[in-house]
Order: structure tokens, then sequence, then C-alpha cells
């Protein structure tokens, strides 16, 4: 079977700074996966290179059989991919509803269905972007790539700097989006044990190259890898 | 021990964004001091406030005792603080030669001359060959800055720091970018720096940060929220959740 | 005192007309375009060469001025303007002189180094009196037809779907193109649409700002006060800029002519030191 | 390398020396008289017997190079993209003309009183183009420029406003050399005062001023922290390069004994940045191969067009930039490596 993503010896960074460093891939359509790792080993470097943002160095970038390495950004969300940028970067100038508009292609995703999903965001759908909390400005982020109608959500850090409440809201519409609809995802965090319950399989990166590849489940439960490549101790 | 390098208070807005939130910093002399913290902990920012590369909203910077915060970036170097940059920061068609030569020549007050041609200036000469030198770089000293290998740009960047002297240097990601096999040499060059200089080393790489620093502030969400030695932090659990990783 | 501040209402929508697509060019592309205004020319010589040769009617001089500057304007964009988008302000710059200095030469060899002058249809042409003011009829039409087209404008950046992928390009390039809006299309589609504005632009100003082969290198300046002083974050702010210039620049040379030009460039100067990200601009990051 | 490396025994000292010496080579290897810049001036020199029939021509080459190397300071050097640059070159015309008028037509007087004047002018306006980016600068430029026009036309009683300003001869040079029908003295005149002028800016472009000077173009914010202080650099440039540019002017009203507003006008500041653009920047001779291209360019398509050269002229920019101009002057660069060089003035 044709996996859903797959990448060989990629090679890639901003400009001639290298940051990755020959990374294999694979993701099976319908599959998640926890993208793991310290801060600057490259997990955001990776996701933009898939959306590609980055600058291409070497290897192939492939999604559903076809080689996407060469296509240019705006072409890879036709072919897709939907992207929910680490610093959200909704679009200031723009309402909710527009945020939502300006980039939605047809599928089974629409501007009702988002909004019953995040209700936060129908009330406030005629506020500027500029003027949403980060919890929202989260929302609308992951909203937004859904609209792209995409067959794999890159998400990165979709959790960072929220509060709890927030966390737990955005969790159980992550959890409907990759169980409940059935989409790929690869999704960057930084704890590990929030997220892994989630995905299906795991990475770790180190310095631009993959270190550790299994099961989520497998990777919970192995305490020694996480405390190797994770730094996160023993669970009381 | 006294303070070389302190900030008061030290706060910076962009519009409704605080990056920098009352940060009050003291770095002793002699220090091998990092600073941490996840992405967007305002880390760069507060570098870029320190070397006047931008002006903080409210709060005083003091180098050795004296109040530098709004000095231009020029006086600061010359008084003994300066830094490296993140992204290179180079002169693209310089050649390494050239780019440090320019920096001793500064430091040496010389840089106002008009007429003397530059390589009259035979003691400047002879430093920057021996700094280019200890660097690593003699071999590549009149190669275009932007021709050389990625992990030489990264030793041109901190021996330009290196060339002015400076008593308080701050190093933001040297080994970022860096491919694996040149990495050793900005390590190796990291560590070796003299022990009068004091060093803020801000990195992501904790490997580097523990072997490297005696004394750790963790930033968060623009604020100071733990500091210690380096021991302290990796013991603390609260740094373990916000950004080691957790613990339960 | 009322006509002046009439006439410069006019002369003050006329510029923004003319200027509004370098307002997107340069706070889009960051790409500074001193040919602008040969657009703006093209769109003038259209129109006198529809009206003085051929006999057609003012008023479908207008929408056929646009036109032609819209496809010259799409056609360059692009083959040349594309390929500089990141090349430095230098190259631009003289790029974009070429170009002027191309279209001024070009203008003589096909129309003579004369002022052009059209006949205004009659209804157009004379003055009406109002509550006592003096009132020009063709200072009027320019305001109304200006004004519509401010609207228009504003409403299809306001209530399309292209308007919101464009202000979405604006915001955050890297991220529009990350999720699947073609900025290049995008603008090209922007940058036939300005140049088009600015055809219509010189169409209009024929009467009030004259026509000859030195257009574009005489009005450079002000299209560039336009932008610089109003910003690029909005619409309202070159409106507003424009507004003001064209009132200034009336009054000054009605009460003031010795020094009118000094205020105006010596207000920008100033301006452009307090103010270097423009008059109105947000602040902010 | 054209010298021979000496011998050396490998010990770390030895390394050291060797590195040393290899610096000490690189560095004078950079300020070393390259052949083509003898031929240039030997060249200009011969072309005084040579061309006796051309010396009106080779006037004007010679006033705009010197008008362009100015700029070259300014924009090669600091990075300033201006498009007003006319406005130290029409004070310089204008003082002369005045001085001329009023004072003294001895021009050697004249041209010094004229770069004084534009000087003045350079460091009072440098202050504006000290902020901001590109855009502004090329704005405040242009502002600056055009409010000097505006103030050459207005104040008429003194300047001759649009009629120009006249009724001054040039006395002889010195009261020794006079101007001759032909322009051969004046030539020879302009060519002393480029020649000068060149060998100034060059000077400046190889001390550790002008090793700065780049520093700042190619990224300001890493040059102030190497302890650069950049705004007095961009200062004292901005002043140096209006004095030569108002040496410029000031050339060019002794050439005709006539000041029109001309000298003020916008083309001149485009054709300045046009003859960079062909010359290419940042290595001093870029404004004099670019005037002798310009002009013979210039003199070539109006005599084919008489009324429409600056079509041609727009199209070769247009197609300049297009192609790449680093690519078509790169050229330059290889000179000073290929040919061997001279040795340079060494102290």
């Amino acid at each position: 079977m044709t996996p859903l993503l797959s990448t060989h010896k990629l090679f890639a960074g901003y400009g001639a700074a290298a940051v990755l460093a020959g990374v294999d891939l694979t993701l099976q359509e319908g599959r998640t996966l926890a993208l793991l790792g310290r801060n600057g080993t490259g997990k955001t470097t990776l996701v933009d290179t898939l959306a590609g943002l980055t600058t291409h160095h070497s290897g192939t970038i492939h999604l559903m059989g076809r080689d996407i390495t060469r296509l240019r950004a705006d072409r890879r969300a036709a072919a897709g991919i939907g992207w929910v940028p680490q610093e959200r970067n909704v679009f200031k100038s723009l309402t909710v509803e527009e945020n939502l508009t300006a980039i939605s292609r047809p599928g089974p995703w629409t501007v009702e269905r988002v909004y019953s999903m995040f209700p936060r965001l129908k009330e406030r759908r005629r506020n500027l972007g500029s003027q949403l909390s980060g919890g929202e400005q989260q929302m609308l982020a992951v909203a937004r790539a859904l609209m792209v109608n995409p067959r794999l959500l890159l998400l990165d850090e979709p959790l960072e700097g929220l509060a709890p409440i927030i966390v737990d809201e955005l969790m159980i519409a992550l959890r409907q989006i990759v169980q409940g609809e059935g989409t790929s995802a690869i999704v960057i965090e930084q704890k590990a044990r929030k997220i892994l319950p989630l995905t299906d399989e795991a990475i770790i990166l180190d310095r631009g190259a993959i270190v550790y590849r299994g099961s989520s489940a497998e990777l919970l439960a192995d305490e020694r890898a996480m405390g190797q490549h994770l730094g996160v101790e023993k669970a009381l | 021990m006294t303070a070389v390098l302190e900030t008061r208070d030290l706060k910076r807005r962009f519009g409704a964004f605080v990056a920098t939130n009352d940060v009050s910093l003291k770095i002793e002399r002699g220090a091998r001091h990092a600073l941490i913290g996840p992405n967007g902990a305002g880390k760069t920012t507060l570098v870029n406030i320190l070397t006047g590369v931008l002006p903080p909203t409210s709060g005083q910077v003091l180098l050795d005792g004296e109040e530098i915060t709004n000095l231009p970036s020029h006086t600061r170097v010359k008084k003994g603080l300066t830094r490296t940059f993140q992204i290179n920061q180079l002169f693209a068609d310089y050649t390494p030669l050239e780019a440090v030569m320019l920096a001793i020549l500064e430091r040496e007050g010389l840089g106002s001359r008009l007429w003397a041609v530059v390589g009259s200036y035979r003691k400047t000469v002879d430093e920057a060959a021996a700094l280019l030198a200890r660097f690593g770089l003699a071999s590549v000293m009149a190669d275009r800055t932007n021709r050389l290998p990625y992990g030489k740009q990264r030793l041109l960047e901190i021996a330009l720091a290196f060339a002015s002297k400076p008593r308080v240097l701050l190093l933001d990601e040297p080994a970022a970018g860096v491919p694996e096999d040149e990495r050793h040499e900005v390590l190796s060059i990291v560590s070796d720096l003299p022990a009068d200089v004091t060093v803020v080393l801000i990195e992501h790489d904790m490997d580097l940060v523990f072997s490297f620093a005696n004394r750790i502030s963790v930033l968060v969400a623009g604020a100071i929220f733990a500091e210690g030695t380096a021991a302290e932090i990796a013991a603390s659990p609260d740094v373990k959740a916000v950004y080691l990783g957790e613990s339960a | 005192m009322l006509t002046i501040l009439f006439d410069g209402i006019a002369y003050g929508m006329l510029l923004f007309i003319l200027a509004c697509g370098l307002t997107i060019t340069l706070g889009l592309m960051n790409f500074i375009n001193l040919a602008h205004g040969a657009f703006a020319m093209t769109g003038g010589y259209v129109t006198v060469v529809m009206m003085n040769r051929f006999g057609i009617s003012f008023y479908w001089c207008l929408p056929a001025a646009f036109l032609a500057s819209a496809i010259l304007g799409g056609v360059l964009e692009a083959t040349l303007y594309r390929r500089l988008y990141h090349a430095s302000h230098l190259d631009q710059v003289i790029f974009s002189v070429g170009l002027v200095f191309m279209s001024v030469a070009a203008a003589d060899y096909l129309m003579g180094g004369q002022q052009q002058l059209i006949q205004l249809p009659p209804e157009l042409s004379g003055r009406t009196e109002f509550v006592g003011v003096g009132i020009g009829r063709y200072r009027l039409f320019t305001i109304v037809v200006c004004a519509i087209l401010v609207v228009t404008f504003q409403l299809i950046l306001a209530k399309t779907r292209f308007g919101s992928r464009l202000r979405a390009a604006v915001d955050d390039r890297r991220v529009a193109m990350g999720l699947g809006i073609n900025v290049p299309a995008v603008f090209a589609l922007t940058f036939a649409f300005g140049s088009g504005l600015a055809g219509l632009g010189g169409a209009m100003g024929a009467e009030i700002l004259g026509l000859d082969p030195n257009f574009p290198l005489k009005f450079m300046i002000y299209f560039l006060i336009v932008v610089a002083v109003g910003g690029t974050s909005t619409v309202s702010g070159p409106f507003l800029a424009a507004l003001l210039l064209g009132v200034a620049d009336v009054a000054g040379k009605y009460h003031v002519p010795a020094i009118g030009p000094f205020v105006i460039y010596g207000l920008m100067i100033i301006m452009l030191i307090l103010r270097p990200a423009g008059l109105f601009a947000r602040g902010g990051r | 390398m054209s010298l021979p490396v000496q011998e050396s025994v490998q010990t770390g000292a030895e390394e050291q020396h060797v590195d040393q010496s290899r610096a000490h080579r690189l560095m004078q290897r950079r300020t070393t008289v390259r052949s083509f810049e003898i031929l240039i001036w030997l060249g200009a020199l011969a072309t005084v017997y040579l061309l006796p029939s051309k010396m009106l021509i080779l006037t004007e080459i010679a006033i705009l190079a010197l008008f362009a190397v100015s700029l070259d300071l300014v924009l090669g050097f600091a990075g300033i993209v201006s498009l007003g640059h006319a406005a130290f070159f029409g004070l310089g015309a204008y003082t002369a003309g005045l001085f001329a008028r009023y004072v003294t037509a001895e021009p050697v007087a004249g041209l010094l009183v004229a770069g004084a004047a534009a000087g003045l002018l350079g460091y009072a306006t440098s202050f504006l183009i000290l902020r901001g980016s590109d855009l502004t600068r090329l704005m405040t430029t242009l502002g600056i420029a055009l409010m000097m026009a505006e103030a050459a036309n207005q104040m008429a009683w003194l300047t001759g406003g649009a009629d120009g300003l006249s009724g001054f001869s040039i006395d002889p040079i010195f009261g020794l050399v006079p101007f001759d029908l032909w322009g051969r003295n004046g030539f020879i005149y302009y060519l002393v005062v480029l020649f000068l002028s060149t060998l100034v800016a060059r000077r400046l472009a190889f001390s550790p001023f002008g090793l700065s000077l780049k520093a700042i173009k190619s990224n300001p914010v890493r040059a102030a922290l190497v302890g650069v202080p950049v705004r007095r650099r961009l200062i004292t440039t901005y002043t140096v390069a209006a004095v030569m540019a108002g040496f410029a002017g000031a050339l060019l009203t002794h050439t005709t004994s006539f000041v029109s507003p001309d000298v003020l006008a916008f083309h001149r500041s485009a054709d300045v940045l046009l003859v960079l653009a062909i010359g290419g920047t940042g290595y001093l001779y870029g404004g004099i191969f670019g005037a002798i291209g310009f002009t013979l360019l210039k003199d070539a398509l109006s005599v084919v067009t008489p009324q429409y050269w600056m079509f041609w002229i727009g199209l070769l920019l247009v197609i300049l930039v297009l192609v790449g101009r680093a690519r078509l002057t790169r050229w330059v660069d290889d000179l000073g490596e290929r040919l061997p060089g001279l040795r340079g003035t060494n102290r």
C-alpha cells in the first residue's frame, strides 16, 4: 500500500544553515504521529519543510505516491496538506470568518461544521484576528487548517502556552479530528505524556535526525528512551 | 563576587505583547551563565536589549555598575560588551581577514582614520592573523565569507565578537544549524574561551548547557522562571514541567 | 476659500486613484516602482487618442483607459516585474527609472511632446453656482467618480474572497502561501488592477493635471508622498494623505505661490523623519 | 599570488609567522595599484594629444565621472540609495557661478568655495538620511533636491530663475592658464580635479574608515556590534561626497560660463545613478567607466535618434537589471586578480 506520506533522506534548513540531516519518515493513511524532541532539534523545520516553506537541500517527499518535493507551498495545500503554524499566525486584519473562508477548499469541512466544533469561534466570527485571545487564536489556527480539507494535518505545538482549561478543550477537538474523522496528523509537542495517548506512532528528533521511532504506546512504556531522549524522569 | 552585567526590571513590549517582563538578572564576573527556555520565551529579545539592538520599554541595564541602558551598540562594544547572533550576521563579501581587521581597528580606535591604508597597520594585521589561526580560520582567511562552509561561518561569527576583546560575551546559540561533522570545532572553541571573559550562553542543546554552564537562568514567557546552579536547575521539578520535559 | 477646498479635494481624490496601485506594490511586495506614473499616462493617452482621433465619447474612454492600463500592467508584471521582487531596492529603482525613460520617449515618439488637450462633454465643463460657491462641474464629476471608486475598492477589499486573500497575503505572506493562497497570482491581479486604476486616473486627470510625455516624472514625487506619508497598512491612510496633499497643494499654489512646493516637500521630509512607517501606520510590531 | 612563498620550517612559531606574512600580503594586495588604473589615467592624458577635436565630450565625461565617483561613495560604499544627488551638484554649480560673478572669476577659488557650500549642505542634510528604509531615504533625498530646484527657480533675483545665471566669464586658472577655445586647457584642469578627487576617494576606500563603510553597507547591525559608530561614519561620508559633487557642479559652470536650472533637475540625479548602474558600484572606477559608457552611448544614440535616445537608454537599464548588474560588472573583480599588480604605496 502506498503510504500517505514518505520522506527519503531529507536534508533541509533555512538558507545555507542545515537543520534536517537525512530524515526518513513514512506515515500510513489514517495514522497519527507525535513528533517529539527537545527545543531546537529540528521539529518545526521538519513540519515547515513538509509544508514547503524551507530551503530544500536534498532528498525527496512523497504524498500519496506523488513527488511533491519541488511543489510550491500553496500547491501543497491543494495537494492535501493542512498546516497549523507554531506562532499560530492568524491573519490579523481578517475577521474570524474571513480567516476561514479565505483559504477554504471544498470537502467535508465547512464553516458550519468547524463552528460546531469550536462554538467559541462562532461567537467571535465578526472579530478581527488581532482581537482574539491566545486560546481563540489557536482554535482558529486549527479550524483554518481544517478548512483546507487536508489529507494530512500538520500541527506545530498546538498546546503551547495555553491555559489548562483551553488545552483540555483543544485536546477534545484534536481527538475528534484524528480519531472521529480519521484525519492523518503529525503533531509536534514538548510534553510527550500529553500527546502520546492521542497518537499512534512517535518519533524523536535530535540534531535534525530521527533517533527513536516506535508506537506511541511503546514509547510511553519505555522509560529509558523517554529519559534518554526527552529528559523525562520516571513517572510517579 | 560582583555582578559585571546586571539588569533591573527590564521590560519590553511589542504592542500588547510583553516579550520581556520585569527581568532582573545578575551575571557574575567570569561566570559561565546559560539562558534557557522554550521557544518564544524572549531570550533573543533580552540579548537584543542588552546589546542595544532594541531599546527596552522600561528598566535598566548596567555594565560594571555603570548604566548603559541608552547607549548605542558600538559604545557598549567599546565598554566590553558584545555578542554573536543566532542567525549569522556577517559581512557577506568580506574575507575573514578583512572582517577581523575591522573589528580590531575599531577596538583600537583607529576606525576613523581616513588616510593611511589598512595594510599599514602592521600590528593589527599580526593580531588578526593570530586570532584567525586560533579560531581555525587561517586557511580560509582570503575566501569570501558567503562562500565559507557553514561551520566556518559560525566560527567567524564568534571570532568577530572575540576580536573586540569583550569582558562580557553573549553567545546566541553558537552551534545552531552547524552540521554534525563541523560541530565539535565550534563547541571546543566555546569551551576554550578564556576564563576572564564572562560568557552568557543561549542554547537549546542541553548536553552543551550542562557541560558548559555553572549557572543557569530559565526564561519563560518573558520572565525569569528559575535561576540556580546547573545541578539545581537539572533537579528542579518546576523547570522540568515547563521546559526540560514533564514529570508527573 | 471653499472653492479652493473643493478643488483641493477633487485633486486629492484624483491623486489617490492614481497612487493607490502603488500602495499595494510597495506595501505587499516591498517593490519600489517609480514607473507607476507610466500606467497613468497610458490611460491618459488612450483617452486622448480615442476622443480626438476617433471621436469616441469621453464616458467610453474611461473604462477603456482602465482596461488598457490594466492589461499593460498585468503583462509587465508577469514578464518583468515578477523577476525583481527579491532584487535589491537599487535594482528596482534602476529598472523602474529605465521604464520611465522608455515610456517618456515612447510617448514623445507616438504622440508628440506637446500638452494634450481634450474637449470635455459640454455638461461637464463650466461652473455651477451652489449656495454662493462656484463649483467646477468637472471637479464635481471627478469627486463623484473617485468617491465611487474608493467605495468600490474598499468593498472589494473588505467583502470579497479575493479581498480577504489579498489582505491575508499582506498580513503574512509565508503563512498565506502555506495555507494554499497563490500569492503570486493574487499579486499579479492586484498589480493589474492598480495599474488600471492609475490609467483611469490618468484619463480623468488629463484635464486637471495636464498630460504630456513628462507626466510620469512630474508626478512621481506626488505618488511617493501619498504612499510614504499614508503608510501601506490601510486604505484610509493613503486616502487621507492624498486629500491632505491635494488641498495643501491647491491652497499653497493659490495663497503662497512662491513657497507652495517647499511646504509640501518640507512637510513630507519632516513626516518621514518623525513617522518613518507613515502618518497613519498602526503601532505594534 | 605573484610573490614567491617564503621557505619555512614547520614549527608552531613558524606556522604563525606564515599566517602573518600571508595576511600582510593579502592586506597589501587590497591596496595595490592595478594596471588598469594606470592605463585609465595614461589613456585620459593621451586623449589630450590624440583627440584634440573631442575636448568637449571628454570634458562632459570628466565632469560626469567626478559626479558619479561622488555618488559611488554614498551608494557603493555606504549603501545609501539617493535620488537627489543633483542637489549638491546644482548647489556647487550655482555657487561657482555666483562666486565668479560677484567675487572673483578665478576658477580654483570658485571650485573650493563651491565644494565647501555643497559640503555644508551635505553635512546639514546627512542627519535626515541616517534613519529609515531605502524608500524614506530615496524620498528624503529626492525631496531635498526638488526643494533646491524650486528655490533656484523662485529666487530669480539671485539665480536668474528659469533663464539661468549668466553674465560672467571665467578667468585663467591661478591667473596663469587661460581656458582656450578648444577646451584643451580646461580639460586638463578637469582631469586634474578628477584625478585628485579619485585619489582621495581611493585612499578613503582603502583606509580603516573605508573598511568600516562597506561593513555598514553590508550589515549595519553587526557593524555597530564590532564597534563601528555607524551614524558618524555615514555623516562624514555623505559630507565628503557632497563636496565632490559640488566640485563637479562647479566644473560644469566653469565650462559653460552659464548656470541653467537644469543642474538641479531630477534627470541629473537619475542619470548619475544610471552611470553607476552601467559602470558598477563599490570599486571607485565604476563612475569613470560608467561615465564613459553613458556619455558615448548617449552621444551615439542622439546622433541616430536625436529625440528618442532616452528610450534606448531606458531599455538598456531594464535589460541590465534583468540580466543582473552584478554578473556584468564582475569582470572588474577579476581584473585585479589576474593581472599582476604593481606594488602600492605602503607606509
